[in-house]
């Protein structure tokens, strides 16, 4: 006879809870929210340094650019989704906790979005303007990074997963998750190229809706069963 | 250099919004910082529980 | 009642352990005792379902705890190596959200509270990570203070505590198991605690 | 009159002797301000080629001026305080970090309101430019650094590396207008040289450049007292404050 | 009276002994070598996807791109220098150890540029085919690789040593060390640059190596002193 | 001969200890004992001069310990909380490269045969990973065994320990001890080591 499951805790209350957790981590320090975009600002500004200050040049990278130091920036802060809780024995709790591990693993993954994805978002204009790019063009960027960030932190959580406790897992995560966010980069990147082009933006975006709407199915369940693995 | 009028002075000769728009912001920069100081400032004397901008003491 | 049969584990090329059979009641205690490196990690780990064992079964309640699933971690309580408090967190916070985790919400009233049992009085907003080896494990131990489970798993509770916290820990486990529940524990110090019945289970 | 540095040097004093002077450097920068401000809109004739966008000079020169020259302090005193373990060197340092990136933001944000309507762009990849942005970096690093290390010893000498190691940026950024060929223009201030500009045009940027200088002394100093406060909340003489109303004990 | 110094060791003695270890290291852990390699070589292959296949484009970027990817990648590559042993505790035991903790410190340096900045060289003119780079420019991005992976080593050390065992190290090292990039990024990809466009790249070279002289002279002790600062 | 004199340890807001003096002399054992978080780890991280302590001095036969520089680590192994083991290298090659920093060079069959003194028979080229607590603790003691040091300090050498491995720490101690040696030990569990003279050192 399998146990009665106790009443005094819901499933909202839960992943409320492990997001508030999340982001009160994030604001103990703050400056890992701060580095992420820092380090999105700096690899963003490199290019100009390495490939010359010629500003046609510039504005055909611009969006590719952009979109590749959204990436890295996502793929980088993916170690700290797990690892910090897999080294303290938290993740150990996380695992025995008599709730869906997917539920949870979904609170991680919008805390670690708001945490590094938001903030992305927010930058970007900023940097477009940087290169130089028209009005127009950096709408359809910003609203490409808002769909597509998400995707990477769902996406990216898995890698983390199957990485975890493996020194050197933070590159190894970059391998395994790289594959998965190209697609993502060539739609985003994709739209905005369009739109500068004075082409239609609205097939990328559609596919980058899809894509967001299936690892938000997929991703959180497929986590949880690389965590349960990573960790037995 | 004399304006004619204020809207003169207001327009730069066309660049106001360029001219304009460094000034305000690097004043409301200024005001901010300022802010923050004093805003510091006035959180530690409530935490320390000082009761007074004691800025001197007597030499002995 | 909890109820291994035929347990086995193997690592590398090594049989840790095989056909390890035990059972325990409500009000019973299990010290699980070896050498080091006699496999008894490796055992706690599999009775609360974080590993699986090479072969054999581990009942509750006559059903199997894989088939339990998420069910099985409103019974058990476990306490491993690693502590699992944040170093970034306070001690009242990292209480917190454990036992929220654990599916038990308290306020901070009553997290202090508990930490004050623990010995960690004047220490309870300090972020763990300025906190001493020991003061650590007692954050971590607060929670069974709080647990509602039937069944707790600890192993090597007692490292890095001094003498009086060892004794409070000792209270605690003796009030538990007086009240029906079940502990099982692997430690290197000596410690004797009252229960209905305690099991030795030697793996060497 | 002799003055005793060293008495100087504890943060104690240091304290009250800050607190004394704050008041005369806020008064000279906002006097310095207004003369600059007035000399900068009201006797600056008109720039033939830029017309009157080049007003944005007041402000963009003697910012980007301190924005270099407070990474240098900053620098220095942190070396001190690395060198000869004397907190308040290091401390001082501290709270020269927030103003210089202050500084920097606003040479970075006028220059770009300048170069709108000068070059047709906000933004170029010119050395000077770019150099000045990784200065805010370079800011921004230290302030990071220290904010994420919980130990204010630990905090201050491990800011010290890094300021003392981004110093090399500097130079870079000072002599790149000649290093590289580029849009942005060359120094027109110089020892060597008769000036190229008006004479109310450098007296208004000399003024302003002035009120900066001043004003950052008054924040540093005020910041300064802060930051002693919060390190030194367990002393004696910070005890002795509690009691204290004013000048009049 | 001080004591006196055993002699069954010498300095060099010890440097070959850190260096086989952490060669022995990364052995064990091939995955880490071949990963910041992969991670190079994915970079340097996204961009074309984020900017489109235009042959032209592409040659002009070519420079920029393969160093900016050579960059992340060491920079990526920082955190493992001293945070895996400050964990284990290892690190203790090199701070206690009766050498020169620069020497101890140099040897590190060598081997992570041995593990990370040697793959990336012998790579780089592989990749620079792919971008449809000249011969003779394909020998100046090597060589000018050659040259500068080893400053990236150098002075990420630094910024690895500054950061440790704090949470959001892996990101806020990077805003400390790209500011000091950033030099070795303008000549390294300047040398290139000059050469696809027939012009001398002695100047940048010569730069080059003074910078690569002078962070050999530094770098270590400041690591060194870093190190025991963020112990301590 | 190790002095302290008058050492202070602040914490944040808090005063961990002050005014400690004490001096060992050879075959001397020095037992810092206190509940937990009375500052026993701060202080031996001060003594081994990888902390500054806040003001005090602490002199090896009269010079201070900042002035020996690197010259101090040639009299002092410290064995910290953390073991300093490193999980992807095999027992051996552990033992082998930290007593080669430490300025000692063995070769394998030498490192095989301490470790096999330390317990270790049959797991030499294990990776350390995947050996257990106390096995990989046993590891880093091994260590000890081929020290020529004059001081140890050992911040809570038994923890993870069982009863066989404890008894041969004490053999090792007291023999080190017999020889000359001086010894700066921190442990929560009770252990009675054969000196010279053994000292007390109460923090709380
Ligand atoms: C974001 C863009 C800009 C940045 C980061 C920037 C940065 C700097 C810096 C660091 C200096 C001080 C260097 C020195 O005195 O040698 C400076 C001075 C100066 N800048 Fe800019 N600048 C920018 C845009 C502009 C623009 C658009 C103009 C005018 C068209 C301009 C005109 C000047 C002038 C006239 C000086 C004074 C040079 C002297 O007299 O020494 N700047 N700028
Ligand atoms: N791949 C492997 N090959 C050989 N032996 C292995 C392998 N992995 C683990 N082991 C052995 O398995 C055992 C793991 O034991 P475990 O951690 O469960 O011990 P323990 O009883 O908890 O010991 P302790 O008292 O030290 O904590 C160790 O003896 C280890 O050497
Ligand atoms: N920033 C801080 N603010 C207040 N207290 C602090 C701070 N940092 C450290 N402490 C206190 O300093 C003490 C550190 O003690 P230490 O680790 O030396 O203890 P210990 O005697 O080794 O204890 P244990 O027996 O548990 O290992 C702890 O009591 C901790 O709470
Ligand atoms: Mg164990
Ligand atoms: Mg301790």
């Amino acid at each position: 006879m399998p146990p009665q499951r106790r009443i005094n805790y819901t499933f909202l209350n839960m992943l409320i809870w492990i997001i508030r957790r999340d982001l009160l981590l994030a604001m103990r320090r703050q400056a890992d929210v701060l580095t992420t975009l820092f380090f999105f600002i700096i690899v963003v500004s490199l290019f100009p340094l390495g490939v010359g200050p010629e500003m046609n040049t510039l504005r055909i990278m611009a969006p590719g650019v952009v979109w590749v130091a959204a990436l890295l920036a996502s793929m980088l802060s993916l170690g700290r989704i797990f690892s910090t809780d897999y080294l303290d024995g938290t993740l150990e709790q996380i695992l025995l906790s008599p709730t869906s591990l997917s539920l949870l693993v979904l609170g991680k993954m919008f805390s670690h979005w708001l945490v590094t994805g938001v903030p992305l978002v927010l930058m970007a204009p900023v940097l477009g303007i940087q290169y130089d790019l028209p009005a127009n063009a950096l709408f359809v960027l910003t609203l490409s990074l808002l769909l597509g960030t998400p995707i990477l932190s769902l996406i990216g959580a898995i890698g983390a997963a199957l990485t975890l406790g493996l020194r050197g897992g933070g590159v190894l995560v970059s391998l395994l998750v790289l594959p998965l966010y190209i697609p993502v980069l060539i739609f985003g990147a994709g739209a905005v190229e369009a739109s500068i082009a004075g082409l239609g933006f609205e097939a990328h975006f559609s596919l980058l809706g899809a894509f967001l709407l299936v690892s938000l199915v997929f991703a959180p369940w497929t986590t949880a069963a690389s965590l349960r693995i990573s960790v037995g | 250099m004399s304006w004619n009028s204020w809207a003169e002075f207001f327009s730069m000769g066309g660049y106001g919004l360029y001219v304009w728009g460094s000034y305000l912001v690097s004043f409301a920069c200024i005001a901010g910082e300022i802010w923050l100081i004093l805003n510091r400032r006035r959180t530690l004397q409530k935490y320390l529980g000082l009761k007074d901008e004691s800025t001197t003491r007597e030499e002995k | 009642m909890l109820q291994g049969s035929n347990l086995e584990c193997i690592r590398g090329d090594r049989v840790l352990f095989s056909g390890i059979n035990f059972s325990i009641k409500p009000g019973e205690l299990m010290q699980v005792r070896g050498p080091n490196g006699s496999g008894k990690t490796s055992l706690l780990r599999m009775l609360c379902g974080l590993a699986v064992p090479n072969s054999g079964e581990i009942r509750w309640n006559s059903s199997n705890i894989r088939s339990l699933g998420e069910d099985y971690f409103n019974i058990v309580t476990y306490l491993g190596h690693l502590s699992g408090v944040k170093d970034d967190l306070t001690a009242i916070e990292n209480l917190r959200i454990t036992s929220a985790l654990a599916g038990i919400e308290i306020d901070e009233k009553k997290a202090s509270k508990v930490l004050q049992e623990m010995g960690l009085e004047g220490r309870e907003t300090l972020l763990a990570k300025v906190l001493s080896q020991g003061q650590k494990r007692r954050v971590a131990l607060a929670r069974l203070l709080l647990a509602r489970t039937k069944l707790w798993i600890l192993d090597e509770p007692l490292t890095a505590l001094d003498i009086s916290a060892i004794e409070l820990i000792k209270k605690i486990l003796e009030q538990y198991l007086a009240q029906g529940g079940m502990v099982i524990l692997t430690t290197h110090q000596e410690i004797d605690i009252a229960a209905t019945a305690t099991h030795q289970l030697y793996l060497s | 009159m002799s003055i005793n540095w060293y008495k100087y040097a504890s943060p104690a004093s240091f304290y009250f002797l800050a607190g004394k002077m704050i008041p005369y450097f806020s008064i000279v920068a906002v006097i310095l301000l207004l003369v600059g401000l007035y000399i900068g809109f009201f006797v600056a004739p008109t720039d033939f080629q830029q017309g009157e966008a080049y007003r944005i000079i007041f402000i963009h020169v003697p910012a980007a001026w301190m924005s270099m020259f407070l990474y240098l302090v900053m620098a220095f005193w942190s070396g001190i305080g690395l060198a000869f373990n004397t907190r308040l060197s290091s401390m001082v340092a501290t709270a020269i970090a927030p103003t210089g990136a202050m500084f920097t933001f606003i040479a970075l944000w006028t220059g770009a309101w300048w170069g709108k309507p000068m070059w047709g762009a906000w933004w170029v990849w010119d050395a000077r430019l770019t150099s000045e942005l990784i200065l805010l970096f370079l800011y921004i690093g230290f302030m990071s650094l220290q904010a994420a290390i919980d130990d204010p010893r630990r905090a201050d000498r491990a800011g010290a590396i890094i300021a003392l190691v981004g110093v090399v940026n500097i130079p870079i950024i000072y002599f790149s207008v000649q290093w590289w060929n580029t849009l942005h223009q060359g120094a027109s201030v110089s020892v060597t040289q008769s000036p190229k500009m008006a004479a109310s045009m450098l007296a208004g940027m000399l003024i302003m450049a002035f009120a900066a200088w001043m004003y950052s002394i008054a924040m540093i100093l005020m910041r300064t007292r802060a930051i002693i406060l919060e390190r030194e909340r367990h002393t004696a003489w910070v005890a002795e404050l509690k009691g204290v109303t004013g000048v009049t004990r």
